[in-house]
């Protein structure tokens, strides 16, 4: 750590990993009501548990980006946080909001939260991953706001880099696009047309931009080679991500009552979308294999590369399997799609946001890397939740395939209950494979526990 | 030396080719909503209509179910719905739940009035006539 | 590199003249196969010559060369393969 | 010791050099494009297999000439382009900007027809909705018509810059980079003017 203020970005990272837990957990009480229906009914019906699973996955993830701004601006820059005490601040704020969001959602009926948060005044909520109430999505834009304002001023008193300048770029979008969660038309068509306007541009645009920047951060820390190397070709894959990315919202258009031309325009540039998730894999392995130093924290190196091949392999190729629209008009909301956004949010966001965690807590707590105890136990956990969610994808495809089969493609459709209860015991193995996950989990927590000889940072 | 790769040229494409996209789908989403008007269905947005979206939503019916494709896909598809099972089926289903069989997947019950009932399979009726583009594929959703 | 201004001069003499076949083919309203192959021939003709000489192509390595008279090869392949799927049988 | 720092600073025969004109950057752009029209030709080439004679007659129905007379314009403004570059590679800024004020005077021209022609078009009742050949048309013209737009932006710069003096042997990048893009432009009408204009 270079600068006192990076700092701050130790209890954001704390946050993320703890609230990802808690995402887990939700997750595995899901997979369960899957198969075994009444699990927890009516404590915690199914959309509920959805709705803390996906929430707390956008919150941790915020919380990571935040951390992740706090420790890369300042290095990039090269000057301290604008305002260390805003950052801390803005912690306790989103913390808090984000803990009575979610007790809101466990404990009081979703309606009776509407009706006592100004759901009237403004009706933004029940809508998929926008359920927060008003309260919660303006708190929100103001702490994006003065996150925003805090990173921005610090980067104008110091060094420009253009990695500082991507991150930049995609969090400011990152809340400018949130905007749009505020627009809730009673046409139903119109509504869910600029709802994208949130969730793709998000995860298939401006997100892109903080990932590539954040791969870029720890690519020129663990292999030292040229920044000038490294920028242009994050210039080069952003670029290609946002040509393709852009257009690419059109596959989400097929079937929700915009015009067919989507059809066409949707699947030509989003068939193309696998190719900045190849660029990016193919430029971590390259990086690496030009490294002119070994870092001495390999699992940072090791979250980096599987980063590049889970991100290519979940949004790229299983975004690929069921983008056009002939084959998406027999998979489009089913398991599929499911397999497919877990595979993606993991290898992409997920795992870029452990990167630079793992990249970055050893040297918070004052250590180059982890012992090397500890970095057996962080690598464990890489692999244990990597192959686990390699699983969870396989069986959702599995269980997706079968179901479009039975349900969509057959002529004597089933129902879809019928067709859920022929898919079952693939629901059982992703379960497992989920708790294999969660094992994963706790082991990667353990590792930061593991005491040992710890590395010193390098002079 | 094959050539030059500058990092102020990669910077000025990715801005250039940034907003070249970003007009581009501007430039399609103004068409979009100029044609919206022949496929949404918004001659038939009445007052119960609006008022069954609000159910809708507060419910987090999403949560649940999917709706044109898009939500959780723990329960069926709701856009055609009205057309599958029509509006009695679905006031009285709405009615009898939980069922409460053992292992199977519960749905809550909402305690909706009769009123809001009507709103809601107002609403579903509404979701069902919007032009998707022959989407779901058969009946079933 | 850019070779000379003669040869440049050249070279759109053709291209312009090769498009006013194009279009003189298109007024007779000429249509079957053997039209669309000339039209196609017509077309790679011009795009190499954009490919080898305005961009300079002919001097690049190898590996741009294939990539870029690759693309206007297959993609009238794809187009031809098309045309032909949509003949009367 | 002289031998060698004579031979490092003598240029390799050309012949024998391999070189990209324009930027690195630029190219993999080109590429990106290149497949993304690629695709979008073979889509309207097997939509077409589908409704033969629905596309036949409505190409009819479009103005051959304007096409025609646009490809020239095209290619006589990547002509000016071309011999800008050779006019900045023997210092002849002036000349070069001359050139480069032509090819925009054509790109210019290409716009207004084009203009024309929608106008006409949509005066007819043509929209992206009205039927697959119209889908076609428009979003294949329109999506090149905006790189015509674009290139023109880029041939204004370069516009600028050779006014300034900027480019000249040595440092021919920027316009080299230019070049290739707009070139690239002129390339993908070569096949968008036949496909959708003429072959039937």
């Amino acid at each position: 750590m270079q600068y006192k203020s990076q700092a701050v970005a130790m209890p954001y990272f704390i946050a993320a990993i703890g609230l990802f837990v808690g995402q887990i957990i939700f997750g595995l009480i899901m997979g369960l009501q899957y198969v075994v229906g009444d699990f927890l009914f009516p404590e915690i019906p199914f959309n509920v548990a959805r709705m803390v699973h996906t929430n707390l996955l956008i919150v941790w993830l915020l919380f990571g980006f935040m951390g992740a701004a706090y420790y890369l601006v300042p290095e990039e820059t090269e000057t301290e946080l604008y305002s260390p005490k805003l950052a801390l601040i803005l912690f306790w704020v989103f913390l808090v909001a984000g803990a009575l969001t979610v007790l809101g959602y466990l404990f009081v009926p979703y309606a009776t939260l509407a009706q006592a948060t100004g759901n009237d005044l403004l009706a933004t909520m029940g809508r998929e991953f926008l359920e927060q109430p008003l309260p919660t999505k303006l708190g929100i834009v103001v702490v994006a706001l003065a996150f925003l304002f805090n990173i921005s001023m610090t980067m104008l008193k110091g060094r420009k880099t253009a990695i500082s300048m991507v991150l930049l770029l995609g969090l400011w979008g990152l809340a400018i696009f949130f905007l749009f969660s505020f627009y809730n038309p009673h046409n139903l068509v119109k509504d869910k047309f600029y709802w994208w306007f949130v969730v793709h541009l998000w995860v298939e645009g401006v997100w892109e931009l903080i990932l590539a920047a954040l791969l870029a951060f720890v690519l020129i820390k663990v292999t030292g080679v040229d920044r000038e190397v490294i920028e242009k070709w994050l210039y080069v894959i952003i670029t290609l991500a946002l040509v393709t990315g852009i257009i690419g919202t059109g596959h989400h258009y097929y079937w929700i009552g915009a015009p067919e031309y989507w059809q066409w325009w949707g699947s030509i540039f989003s068939a193309l979308e696998p190719i900045p998730f190849f660029a990016m894999t193919v430029f971590a392995f390259n990086m690496v294999n030009r490294r002119r130093r070994e870092h001495p924290n390999k699992a940072a190196v090791l979250w980096a590369l599987g980063t590049g091949v889970m991100a290519f392999l979940g949004a790229g190729v299983w975004g690929f399997l069921h983008t056009l629209a002939p084959v998406n008009f027999y998979t489009h909301g089913t398991q599929i799609t499911a397999a497919h956004g877990h595979m993606a949010f993991y290898g992409a966001y997920v795992m870029v946001v452990i990167t630079i965690i793992s990249y970055a807590m050893p040297l918070l707590r004052g250590r180059a890397a982890n012992s090397e105890k500890a970095q057996v136990l962080e690598m464990w956990s890489f692999w244990l939740m990597t192959i686990a969610m390699v699983f969870i994808t396989l069986f959702l495809t599995a269980a997706g395939i079968l179901q479009v089969w039975l349900q969509r493609v057959s002529d004597t459709p089933m129902s879809f209950m019928t067709a859920q209860d022929q898919v079952a015991l693939f629901y059982w193995m992703r379960e497992w494979a989920g708790v294999v996950f969660f094992i994963g989990l706790l082991t990667y927590l353990a590792s930061f526990f593991v005491k040992g000889e710890a590395k010193a940072v390098a002079s | 030396m094959s050539g030059i790769f500058s990092k102020a040229m990669a910077r000025n494409i990715f801005y250039g080719g940034t907003v070249f996209f970003f007009l581009l789908f501007l430039a399609l989403v103004y068409d979009t909503e100029r044609e919206l008007p022949t496929r949404d269905n918004r001659q038939n947005l009445s007052a119960e209509v609006i008022a069954g979206k609000k159910i809708w939503e507060t419910r987090n019916c999403i949560g649940c179910h999917s709706l044109l494709g898009e939500g959780a896909y723990f329960a069926p598809e709701l856009g055609n719905v009205y057309p599958r099972r029509g509006p009695e089926f679905i006031k009285a289903w709405m009615q009898s739940q939980p069922t409460g069989a053992p292992g199977r997947r519960q749905m809550p019950n909402f305690h909706l009035s009769d009123e809001e009932l009507d709103n809601l399979v107002a609403f579903l009726k509404y979701s069902s006539e919007i032009n998707t583009a022959n989407w779901p594929p058969n009946i079933e959703g | 590199m850019h070779g000379s201004a003669a040869r440049a001069t050249l070279l759109w003499l053709v291209l312009v003249a090769a498009t006013l076949l194009t279009w003189a083919v298109g007024e007779r309203g000429s249509a079957g196969p053997h039209v669309a192959a000339l039209l196609a021939v017509v077309s790679c003709v011009k795009g190499g010559m954009v490919i080898l000489d305005f961009m300079v192509l002919r001097h690049a390595p190898p590996m741009w060369r294939a990539l870029t008279l690759g693309w206007l090869v297959l993609t009238w392949a794809l187009i031809g393969l098309a045309y032909w799927n949509g003949m009367p049988t | 010791m002289n031998t060698a720092s004579a031979t490092a600073l003598t240029p390799a025969p050309p012949a024998a050099q391999y070189r990209l004109a324009g930027d690195l950057a630029i190219w993999i752009f080109i590429l990106a494009e290149l497949l993304a029209f690629g695709v979008f030709f073979s889509a309207y080439a097997f939509t077409r297999a589908h409704h033969v004679e629905l596309f036949d007659a409505e190409q009819r129905a479009l103005h051959r000439d304007v096409g025609a007379l646009n490809t020239a314009l095209l290619l006589t403004a990547s002509y000016f382009v071309v011999r800008a570059v050779q006019a900045a590679e023997r210092f002849a800024a002036r000349a070069s900007s001359h050139w480069l004020l032509g090819a925009m005077v054509c790109g210019a021209g290409f716009i207004v027809l084009k203009l024309f022609e929608y106008g006409a078009a949509f005066d007819q009742g043509v929209s992206l909705s009205s039927s697959p050949f119209h889908m076609f048309y428009l979003s294949l013209t329109f999506f090149h018509f905006m790189h015509v737009i674009l290139g023109m932006v880029i041939l204004a710069a370069l516009w600028f810059g050779a006014r300034a003096g900027r480019y000249q042997p040595g440092d021919m990048n920027g316009m080299e980079t230019g070049a290739a893009y707009w070139h690239m432009v002129d390339l993908v009408w070569l096949i968008l003017f036949p496909l959708v204009y003429v072959i039937h």
